[in-house]
């Protein structure tokens, strides 16, 4: 983005944004960093995947509101960063019945070692 | 230098063009990582054994790292809110320590890398490790990329040139940032 | 349609062909009607001295008719085309029906191996019979395979069957046929395979009971 | 760059914005000019695209005459077949159709359509370029490093691809990768520069149903572009480190799945259809609406149905893998949707063909290859249906009818469109008007072969012919002699219409140096880029442009002239 070269292009509504307590933000991520260390430490499955991936996706949230300011960004933004989101979901949700188990319907993994293929007879 | 085309400074979206660019550029990146973390998850799900081969990565350095990174970001944001005061010298020296930040964490991340290459965990081992390696050697290309456009932006902040681009450089070190806040937990935490 | 080009030798290669026509007839119509249409509108309304072009803007609901209309046809067509590919589908792909036997197909660089379950109908005795590149089955029974490879991607391939699988390293696919017609047939590889993909051909030679029991004998010796 | 402030440059009339001399470097080669570039991306894709025919030329050859000496080329091993059928591909994709119709046509059209002096960012405009230029030469070099070129089909499919202990091309392949992901990176920058362009810098009074429907189709195809490439640039890096490093992402012996790589690259490779697909028939809307003298038939509705399109292209990637072991039942997902996309696209057909109602047909060339993308690409889409029905592609995968389908999809698209396109806007890129008797000899010459070439091919898949297979001649059903003589038909026309391609470039020569001068609007056509002078300066419009209405009000009635320009008052 190097050739937009000066500020008077920032639009009308770029000057004197409020800006919110960017301390007290970086404050609470670093405690969710806290409970996301401990929170699998306990050993509990269901534990581990709330304190390390909703909370992961608490502190991913909070930076793109309040860090990246998308909290006071245009609405579309938004709605264009969701939707390639979702676009993701997408694709997790058309290759995960073929890539993310090890056998479906009428196909298996064979297992390297097990020597299910044959030499062939010359 | 470059003249300014009539296309850069009309802005009919009500979003400068830099902005507006930048938020296509992240679009572009949430597509790449996501399709990187999405293989990598629905491999780590079709191999339960991987969280033996997980257990080997050093969970104080991913946390020391997304505790290194976080605060970067606070500086880079902290940078922004100078550069919107007109502040350029004060904007550059906060650009200046998200980059000090920036260099922390590939440190960290060096040290990481020479630990478990020299105990054999290399990108040969397993596919765990091919993903580790590629996933987070590619968020680090991307964090020494920032630095060195973060570097470039602070040096003309400091004159107080071109201080709309703290933003733009600070909403992508942001989203270098968040792919980090889910590695941690992809590469580390989940064992 | 197909059966002009290639004989039909399963007993799901009508269907194939069936839904094939189906298709056919379907989408035939259509590109004649817009394909009339289009040439017919160029012929009508080509520039003619002291006629202007008509001002149509085709927002109006009179004028969406001509959209809309086709419109509603086009999904009806397509429901009807969808409801028949998916019962074609659950037939050949997704219901492997019970079987009478069993063989297991092993693809490579450059060769298709083919062990047949012999006289016990089970894969993994000793009465095994393996041949390359040549499958022998018999008329009338359900042939369950499964399908690997041992490097690279293959497919299997039988036009007369109506039936391809690609061989996927890692997996063991398993898929079925019923050969209904004798004869000698060629299997082809349809997977791009490396320098050898045009040398893989394979034959399926599908005999009479009796045939095939000469054969098993004669393999056995 | 230029000093001075562009968008006051330019006087009335043919004189140059910039006095000053500038050097043959700064002009051709390293300019920041929209136009400029544009014309690099195009003829960097035209003398791709007449390499990427050549290659068809030596592999349709061997196929027809297996095993003997092709004219000019030599023996065909089977190394080279597969190397040439690959780049065959991938150079008319990547290297022809993508810089050709959106990296060309988009740069030199979105600034002027829109009313505006430039790309909002030049200069990553000029570096997206240079980077194109580079894959360029790294596809090319890929063609003669020892072990020849990569084989292993456009679709790469590890684990051929993924080691050259099984496609051995040991340099050829990652080159080839490299290439393609060099490409997308190129495209990235371009796609990004295109949408924040349009979304920003449009004239005064260019609301969004103001923008001519090309700008519209190439930022959509610019989005899909985006949002689809990302899984497999990152594939890409996977694949390409289990090239030359040894890594094992796609190798099932290892923990990898091969199966991973096909689902990322259709995700890609589907919306990737549409991405040139769109600005072909932005084009052809242009061309049709200019010479049948009429308004758009639902303009609004065309949008709409190729807003559907683009969403309904990243759900029906699967459809490519049918038969490649994905568990059966999501078949029927792909199906579905991928019926349900004829909707919307046989909805732009239906408005198309409604636009000639009550027209005033100029057949000039340029009509003639609109009207002709509409002709062809309706074989190609209907035959579409045959393999979007998961059973009938069963029998139909990866066969000749695969090959003929998409070419009736692609060489409209790219071929066609490119003809449309460049005939149309050829006085407007040089000044100079296109010579009318070549350009139809050329036409009629093109479309009449290029039938020849794949309708053959039909019939040939519906009997059993493989793609990318060097010689029928150990297949018994398929080295019958009614087959060799369809393969020769297909053979013969393709030579033929790469013959009449000369025609094209003889015109082109003619033209550029004596073809009449062109004036401001030969075709009185109402878009923005008619109101530049012809070719357009530096900054593009002596005063910048206002707009006033849609870009369609052709034979508005009330009016003298039969049409409207968007930036004439009321």
């Amino acid at each position: 983005m190097t050739d937009t070269g000066h500020s008077a292009m920032a639009g009308p509504e770029a000057v004197a944004r409020p800006h919110p307590n960017y301390v007290m933000v970086w404050v609470i991520l670093l405690g969710l960093l806290v409970v996301s260390i401990l929170g699998p430490m306990m050993g509990i499955f269901w534990v581990t995947l709330i304190t390390a991936f909703v909370v992961a996706v608490i502190k991913a949230l909070m930076v793109a509101a309040y860090f990246m300011h998308l909290n006071i960004e245009r609405t579309y933004v938004k709605y264009l960063l969701f939707t390639i989101l979702l676009l993701m979901l997408v694709l997790f949700a058309g290759v995960a019945p073929d890539v993310m188990k090890r056998a479906g319907k009428n196909w298996e993994h064979v297992s390297p070692t097990s020597g299910a293929v044959e030499r062939p007879r010359h | 230098m470059a003249h300014i085309p009539l296309a850069a400074t009309r802005s009919v979206t009500g979003i400068p063009a830099g902005r507006l660019a930048m938020w296509w550029v992240l679009a572009s990146e949430i597509v790449i990582f996501g399709g990187l973390l999405a293989s990598y998850v629905m491999l780590r799900l079709q191999h339960p054994e991987w969280g033996d081969e997980a257990a080997h990565t050093s969970t104080v350095a991913g946390a020391f790292n997304t505790f290194v990174l976080l605060t970067s970001s606070l500086f880079a944001v902290l940078g922004h809110r100078a550069a919107e005061h007109g502040d350029g010298p004060r904007a550059a020296r906060f650009l200046w320590m998200t980059v000090g930040g920036g260099a922390v964490f590939m440190l960290v991340k060096a040290f990481e890398y020479t630990s478990e290459i020299t105990h054999g965990y290399t990108l040969f081992r397993s596919v765990f490790w091919g993903f580790y390696f590629t996933t987070t050697g590619l968020h680090g290309l991307h964090v020494v990329a920032g630095m060195v456009a973060m570097g470039l932006v602070a040096v003309g902040a400091r004159r107080g040139q071109r201080l709309h681009r703290v933003e733009l450089v600070g909403i992508y070190w942001h989203f270098v940032d968040v792919v980090w806040i889910f590695l941690f937990p992809l590469l580390y935490l989940a064992k | 349609m197909i059966a002009y080009l290639v004989p039909q030798a399963s007993s799901y290669a009508g269907h194939i062909d069936w839904l094939f026509t189906l298709i056919l007839v379907t989408v035939g119509f259509w590109f004649l009607l817009a394909e009339g249409a289009f040439f017919w509108l160029c012929f009508r309304f080509r520039r003619r001295d002291g006629v202007a072009g008509q001002y149509v803007t085709g927002t109006r609901k009179e004028e969406k008719r001509w959209i809309s209309w086709p419109h509603y046809l086009v999904i009806a067509c397509d429901v009807v085309l969808i409801v028949a590919t998916v019962y074609v589908w659950l037939e050949v792909k997704q219901n492997i029906p019970p079987a009478d036997e069993r063989v297991r197909i092993v693809a490579q660089q450059w060769a298709w191996v083919f062990v047949h379950a012999g006289a016990d109908g089970k894969l993994g005795t000793p009465d095994d019979i393996v041949t390359v590149d040549e499958l022998h089955v018999q008329l009338d029974r359900v042939y369950q395979f499964e399908l690997m490879s041992k490097d690279v991607l293959h497919s299997f391939s039988v036009p007369v069957f109506r039936l391809k699988q690609d061989a996927v390293p890692g997996r063991t696919i398993s898929g079925w046929f019923k050969p209904t017609q004798r004869g000698r047939f060629d299997i082809q590889c349809a997977e791009i395979c490396g320098l050898g993909h045009a040398l893989m051909p394979g034959h399926v030679v599908i005999e009479s009971q009796e045939e095939h029991q000469a054969w098993m004998r004669a393999q056995r010796t | 760059m230029d000093a001075g402030p562009a968008h006051v440059s330019g006087t009335a009339g043919h004189a140059p914005a910039h006095p000053e001399p500038m050097s043959f470097w700064r002009k051709y080669v390293f300019s920041t000019d929209h136009k400029m570039i544009g014309m690099q991306y195009m003829f960097t894709g035209i003398v791709m695209g007449l390499l990427g025919g050549l290659m068809a030329y030596a592999f349709r050859m061997q196929l027809t005459f297996p095993g003997e000496a092709v004219p000019g080329v030599g023996v065909v091993t089977p190394n080279l077949y597969n190397a040439l059928v690959t780049n065959h591909g991938s150079i008319m994709i990547f290297w022809f159709a993508m810089p050709v119709l959106i990296a060309g046509f988009g740069n030199f059209l979105i600034p002027l359509m829109i009313g505006c002096d430039d790309m909002a960012f030049p200069r990553i405009n000029r570096l997206s370029y240079q980077i194109f230029f580079l894959s360029a030469v790294v596809i090319l070099v890929s063609l003669v490093v020892p072990g020849g070129g990569f084989g292993g089909a456009w679709t790469a499919y590890p684990p051929l691809s993924a080691s050259a202990a099984y496609n051995h091309t040991p340099l050829g392949a990652p080159l080839w990768l490299l290439a393609v992901a060099l490409e997308f990176v190129a495209f990235l920058l371009g796609g990004i520069n295109f949408v924040t362009t349009v979304m920003n810098a449009r004239a005064p009074g260019m609301g969004i149903w103001e923008i001519p429907i090309v700008v519209w189709m190439i930022i959509v195809a610019s989005i899909l572009f985006m949002a689809s490439v990302g899984p497999l640039i990152a594939g890409a890096v996977l694949l390409l480190l289990d090239q030359v490093v040894g890594t094992q992402f796609f190798d099932p012996r290892a923990g990898g799945d091969p199966l991973l790589w096909q689902h990322l690259f259709w995700f890609f490779g589907h919306p990737e259809v549409y991405v040139v697909l769109l600005p072909a028939l932005g084009m052809t809307a242009e061309v049709m609406a200019v010479f049948a003298r009429k308004k758009l038939f639902a303009y609004k509705i065309i949008l709409y149905s190729v807003f559907a399109t683009g969403v309904l292209s990243f759900v029906v990637w699967a459809h490519h893998q049918f038969v490649a072991g994905i568990d059966p039942r999501m078949a029927h997902v792909f199906t579905v949707t991928t019926l349900l996309i004829s909707i919307p696209i046989a909805e732009v057909t239906f408005a198309y063909i409604a636009t000639l109602w009550g027209a005033s047909i100029e057949f000039r060339t340029p009509m003639l290859w609109a009207l002709s993308f509409v002709a062809e690409f309706m074989i190609g889409g209907v035959t579409g249906i045959f393999l979007g029905a998961s059973a009938t592609d069963i029998y139909l995968h990866d066969s000749y009818f695969v090959v003929a389908h998409f070419h009736y999809t692609f060489f409209p698209i790219a071929v066609i469109g490119f003809f449309t396109g460049f005939t149309y806007w050829f006085p407007k890129m040089f000044g100079r008007m296109m010579n009318e008797t070549l350009g139809k000899i050329h036409f009629w010459g093109t479309i009449i072969a290029v039938n020849f070439v794949f309708i053959p091919m039909f019939i040939t898949g519906i009997a059993g012919d493989h793609r990318r297979i060097y010689t029928y001649q150990l297949f018994s059903q398929l080295a019958t002699d009614g087959l060799g003589r369809l393969r020769l038909v297909s053979t013969l026309g393709l030579i033929v219409m790469l013959l009449f391609q000369l025609v094209f470039v003889v015109n082109l020569i003619v033209s550029l140096v004596a073809g009449r001068r062109a004036e401001r609007n030969p075709w009185r056509a109402n878009t923005l880029e008619w109101v530049a002078p012809s070719p357009p300066p530096h900054g593009n419009f002596a005063e910048m442009p206002t707009v006033y209405r849609g870009p369609y009000e052709y034979s508005v009635p009330g009016r003298r002239e039969d049409y409207w320009p968007q930036n004439v008052p009321a």
